[in-house]
């Protein structure tokens, strides 16, 4: 995939540093004041109990969202997407939690959602529809046990089939960081090693990583570093090395103080 | 070897296919037609006559056109009510235009932009004012044939210009000039739907707006798109029409609108959006037509039309039943 | 016969026996407006019955409603490939027709023009012949309802108009007439569109007659919406106060103005039209020429002759010109 | 103690809901009802004379009541396109058992009958053929006016009756006897909607219709009921309708249903189905008749009456973009 | 709750059955002669990979489909429901994959959906809203941790908060049989021990618990028995005590025979 990025850009490692970043929905505060910081060619987890503001802080990162205060640096300069394309363009990818698959769309239309192939003819441009499901089919076959066909509408898959496509559409583009919002949440076993696979994969490509996950085992092995949310706030980070499940979930229940 | 083997799967795929009821569902339009046509033959042997096939082209034409342009605005899960006060509006502006003396051209722009222009404004309103397609279609088709009114002064404006009865009269053949170009727009359509990214868009747009913002899709300006298509096709509506009844006027056109969603439908496009083609509502529009010139051959009486239409309407749409 | 108004298309005189049909037996297709307006409905009568008293058959065909003006050139065009010899036609516009007009007229098939009248510029540059025109003049209609209603309020005073849809061309020269016919005394403060609704005629008059108070009277460009004006007029106990003129002359109508409800409609016959459109096409079948311009009778009916209006109704009481009576005898 | 509190504390909620604009988007049609009042009032005074808002009322109450039938279409996330002509059946059955000299009671209920059977008819397609609402409803639209043409033979039925007369001239006070009918309608229907397990139902059908499908809900049965309801109350509307003027006809009524619509929407009721209120309909009715007899009062160009008619309608559904 | 089920009423433990049941979507073969028991007062496992017809088998027990062929036996009694209503009426409740809420009601509308308490006034059955509201509170307390706020819309609240709805509804009315389609994917640490212990706690009361998971450690930690599809096909029961996760993992993904 890509060249690895030179991690010297900025001075010290952080691709990507939230400063109190809030965010509220009419009266619920979503997020409050959320400082923390994501180093290159990493993974990082992000934790926390449901409700906490993990998806919240995510769809501000990638564009969905725009805080109500605070600033986000991306790559060394201060980001404000107006549109998760502007966040796409910036090197972003994003699996959702909601997976934002189009049902009525095939597996290659949805894995090609606004980053089609064409073909120029003259003035016009045409989809290259032969390229684009060979392609899929790559993509799909690297992650999906039971693949499904690309020519199938996503209407008719299973749950765990839609997320390893929203999976590999992250995955598929040269992006700077990748967000995966609980990528593994309904999966099985296999695909699930698959996924996790897939992920260090990318950290061994120089891909940076957030990782969103309840599964605290798959933290602790996965992550370089996770951060803790509670209520909106960030309550807390720690070097996974130098870390134990059980602090995190004291972190997590609030049984603990930064 | 790899050929022939390749061959014979598609020839089981097609008469897997053509087991299966939905296969059918989608073509209910289709088969519809054939039925009716089918019918229609045996009772009167003029419905196939090349005249009457050739006047039920031109007849079709306008609907055509009109339910491309609504099939654009439902895949995106909207509707444009407006489209016929629309048309009605683009007719009156190229009928002043043409009577100021601008001559043809000009007026016939005039008629497209001013159509367009309507179609503008339901874009950018809906999509940036976040209102219900519904009831701003429902206000700009007040709007639009108020100004149709205002514009026309009430009356409508005789336009004789031999171009125009060519456009109405001549033809390739039994294809008379306005189906040509209503063959030629469905085409252009198809293309932009199916093999652009700008469909692909599109048909997200409507199936799944949220997914398509977080993939980057600027459904606004999608919407703001097809409204801008649907208007400039009723404008090419509006100059098919002055050229068929020789004259601009400022009447409501009202059982187009409800024909050219009905076209749409029939031709197997969800109103939920996400999900179209453009043969289905041509095919539709056609079943339409068809239907009233084969009642009015059979000389069924006019108060029994209604009715025919509506259950014939109603039997067609439950082929569509079997849809998915 | 024919004296008034320019003809819409020359007398033709048309080849007996054209396509089809025994000679002087002609087959008649006829397209008119709408069936869902009495109206209409009185002029399909006189066509059939004069039909069947001249033993030819004959196929009526109507638009969808008063405003279809493609569906009904898509009527027209349906029959026009058939085996038709002689068309009588009422076209929604001047010029909504003129397609279907020029085919017939390359066929050399006999066309009947009755009630709305053929565009004479639009027919003439698609070279359509019009055997006759048969019909009344609705400028004229609504110069005898503003006569009327001049005499029945010497003394002046305020009047509003109801017309049909706005923009709708028999309402406008209805109106136009009227406004031609009032003196100077009277004086029209409001013009409203109803759209050939009976409810919305009511709803409308009843709001008019409240921003007019000193309102004395409404001229409605037809009989259904004058009878929800009667109707609001009544609702409001102005009955008496308010006069209300309509145009048509339907049953329910004349029996109104008998009843004192409405003070006067003038009586078009559609019924003598459809009559004299089928003795039009008999009378060419036998190859006679015909008048290019035949007026319809109108009356204006009050009170008075209400119910001698009433004892023939759909047909005129008194007596009146039919020129063609003569050609098939 | 605890009452004070409670009390305070509802206090707070009402001050944030008004800052809220989401509240006012709830209340667009009110907000925009207040708002013509206020600007027709200043304009002429006759406005909100008594006499005249008696006869805005009466004016109002047919298609408020329309417009409730329609909100329960709606909320099932579907749409009833054939409520007018069902009307316009009603109508012309009642008047033909009138004119046969059924007696009124027998006459009424017959009218009020045959409307409720095209909703049957309705649901039943709709629900157990799983046809689009938007077919079958516009099938059902020409069938019934076909149906009523041809039983009324296209001729009106005068209808001179001492107490169809007193239906819409008496009344309490300055509120008609037709516009208390459709409050206590317009009642029923609140609480069958918020208070009864059918509304509750119904508003999951029009939701999400597999989860109710899954809680065990029969949509099918839901959809039925809510097109009956709607068949039904086009049937009292008939009988207003013949009430108010004097004669049944077999007329198209087509504003009925553009209107029914736009009260319901401008109601602030998702054409989405899920969400609705009665109250907002209601509203929205009164609006539309406020408009019309304000810019008649004002005499206002039957020209320029669509215009405003449009763009008042566009600007009410803007304040509603603030929903949700 | 209710009382103990008798343990009598048919001359085995099983309390539902399925024999040879298939269905097919179109050329999906979703399930090919699927045969299982599930033992009273027991709770029961099914496990297997993405897409292998676990949800459509619940969908045919829960009265959503009906199996093409074979027959289901339910309390001694062959059951063909032609409705989900049919089911609920006979005592399966069930937590959807897909939660089957309706988004645009409140929680407490949510959770007495089908089920509502009505007064009676005369011949009208008035909602009682009062009485609803204050046993959704108590209802939902039981499990959530961020409490959501009965009266919101189910549209405002997070995934997991919609998780912990959907088991208050089926945990919250009597029945024989509940049936869970994979309760806690979208669940916190905290949220996720609070199901278990409902599950276990519903075991202790008589209820029969159908567990659907993709974690092995759950299955292993809280079921009586596990049952494996691969494919559309069951491949294999094992009593959970006599097993071990690999023994699973091996039938999951057909490194082992029956
Ligand atoms: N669009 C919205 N409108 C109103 N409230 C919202 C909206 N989106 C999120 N919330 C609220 O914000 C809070 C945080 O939600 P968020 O989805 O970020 O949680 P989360 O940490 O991702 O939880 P989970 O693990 O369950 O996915 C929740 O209380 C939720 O109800
Ligand atoms: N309505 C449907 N139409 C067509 N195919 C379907 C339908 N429902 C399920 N399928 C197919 O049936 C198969 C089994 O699906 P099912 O949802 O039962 O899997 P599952 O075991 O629940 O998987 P997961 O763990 O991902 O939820 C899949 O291949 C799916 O694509
Ligand atoms: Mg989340
Ligand atoms: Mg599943």
């Amino acid at each position: 995939m890509t060249a690895r990025p030179d991690p010297g850009t900025s001075t010290d490692g952080a691709l990507l540093r939230c400063e109190n970043v809030s965010l509220s929905f009419g009266n619920v505060r979503a997020l409050v004041e959320v400082s923390l910081t994501l180093r290159r060619g990493e993974i990082t987890a992000l934790v926390g109990d449901n409700g906490a503001g993990k998806s919240t802080l995510v769809r501000c990162v990638s564009g969905i969202h725009r805080p109500q205060s605070g600033r986000i640096v991306f790559d060394g300069d201060e980001i404000d997407f107006h549109s998760p394309e502007d966040a796409r363009e910036a090197g972003i990818e994003t699996v959702h939690q909601t997976l934002a698959l189009v049902e009525d769309l095939t597996v290659w239309q949805n894995l090609f959602l606004n980053r089609e192939i064409v073909r120029r003819l003259g003035p016009v441009a045409l989809l290259d529809r032969r390229a684009m499901q060979s392609r899929s089919k790559e993509m799909v076959s690297t992650l999906a046990v039971n693949v499904p066909a690309v020519r199938s509408r996503v209407r008719r898959l299973s749950g765990g089939q839609r997320q390893a496509v929203a999976i590999c559409r992250a995955a598929g583009f040269s992006s700077k960081l990748v967000i995966m919002d609980e990528p593994t949440a309904a999966l099985g076993v296999q695909e699930t090693a698959r996924v996790e696979e897939l992920i260090s994969r990318m950290r061994e490509e120089g891909h940076s990583v957030l990782l969103i996950s309840h599964n605290f085992i798959q933290v602790m092995r996965l992550s370089d570093q996770v951060w803790v949310m509670r209520a909106g706030r960030c309550v807390g980070g720690r070097r996974t090395a130098e870390t134990s499940g059980e602090e995190i979930v004291a972190l997590v229940t609030g049984a603990a103080g930064q | 070897m790899a050929n022939a083997t390749l061959a014979a799967g598609d020839r089981e795929a097609w008469s897997a296919r053509l087991k299966d009821l939905g296969f059918w569902a989608e073509w209910a339009a289709l088969v519809g037609l054939v039925v009716l046509v089918i019918v229609f033959q045996a009772l009167n042997p003029t419905f196939l006559s090349a005249g009457n096939i050739a006047s039920m082209l031109v007849a079709a034409a306008i609907l055509i056109i009109l339910a491309v342009g609504q099939t654009f605005v439902i895949a995106t899960a909207g509707i444009d009510l407006s489209i016929a006060s629309t048309m009605t509006l683009g007719a009156v502006a190229f009928g002043q235009a043409y009577a100021a003396g601008w001559g043809l051209p000009l007026s016939c722009l005039l008629g497209i932009v001013a159509s367009a222009l309507v179609g503008v404004a339901n874009g950018v309103i809906i999509a940036r004012g976040k209102i219900t397609d519904f009831i701003v279609t429902l206000g700009t088709l007040s709007a639009a044939s108020g100004l149709a009114l205002i514009l026309a002064d009430g009356k409508p404006v005789t336009i004789i210009d031999p171009v125009l009865l060519g456009l109405s009269t001549g033809g390739l053949g039994i294809f008379g000039w306005s189906f040509v170009i209503a063959v030629v727009v469905a085409l252009v359509a198809h293309v932009m739907l199916f093999h652009t990214r700008f469909g692909t868009h599109l048909l997200a747009t409507g199936g799944a707006p949220e997914s398509a913002t977080a993939m980057g899709i600027s459904t606004e300006r999608i919407k703001i798109a097809v409204y801008t298509i649907s208007g400039t096709l009723a404008g090419l509506g509006a100059i098919l029409l002055v050229a068929r009844i020789g004259a601009a006027e400022p009447a409501a056109n009202t059982s187009f609108l409800l024909n050219s969603v009905a076209a749409v439908v029939l031709g197997g496009v969800s109103l939920f959006g996400g999900r179209g083609t453009i043969i289905g509502p041509f095919i539709g529009a056609m079943l339409l037509v068809a239907l009233v010139n084969g009642l009015t051959l059979l000389g069924v009486s006019q108060f029994y039309q209604p009715l025919a239409v509506g259950i014939v309407v109603v039997l067609a749409a439950l082929l569509t039943r079997f849809q998915r | 016969a024919c004296a008034s108004g320019e003809p819409a298309g020359p007398g033709v005189r048309v080849e007996a026996a054209a396509a089809g049909g025994p000679a002087g037996q002609p087959r008649i297709a006829a397209v008119i407006k709408g069936l869902d307006n009495p109206f209409f409905q009185a002029m399909k009568q006189g066509i059939d019955d004069q039909a069947r008293a001249g033993g030819v058959t004959v196929t009526v065909q109507a638009a969808n409603s008063i405003t279809d003006t493609t569906g009904q050139a898509d009527k027209l065009n349906g029959l026009a490939g058939q085996d038709f010899s002689c068309y009588v036609v009422n076209p929604i516009s001047g010029t909504n027709l003129i397609q279907g007009l020029a085919r017939l007229s390359m066929l050399n098939k006999t066309v009947v023009n009755i009630d709305s009248p053929v565009d004479p510029a639009a027919a003439k540059s698609a070279n359509v012949k019009l055997a006759t025109y048969i019909g009344t003049d609705n400028v004229e209609a609504g110069k005898m309802a503003g006569r009327r209603m001049t005499e029945l309020l010497p003394s002046g005073g305020d009047v509003a108009v109801i017309g049909g849809i706005a923009g709708d061309v028999t309402s406008g020269a209805r109106v136009q007439g009227f406004q031609q016919g009032i003196g100077p005394n009277l004086k029209v403060v409001q013009t409203v569109a109803a759209n050939w609704e009976r409810q919305m005629a009511l709803t409308a008059a009843t709001d008019v007659m409240r921003a007019n108070p000193n309102l004395v009277g409404f001229f409605v460009a037809n009989d259904d919406m004058g009878l929800g004006v009667a109707r609001a007029i009544a609702n409001s106990g102005k009955t008496g106060k308010v006069k209300v003129i309509s145009v048509d002359g339907n049953k329910d109508a004349l029996e109104a103005v008998k009843a004192g409800t409405l003070d006067g409609t003038v009586s078009q016959y559609p019924y003598a039209i459809g009559h004299m459109g089928v003795e039009a096409c008999q009378a060419a079948a036998a190859g006679k020429t015909l008048p290019p311009n035949v007026k319809a009778p109108v009356e204006m009916i009050t009170k008075d002759n209400a119910d001698q209006a009433l004892a023939s109704t759909p047909k005129p009481f008194g007596a009146y010109d039919d020129p063609f009576k003569a050609l098939i005898q």
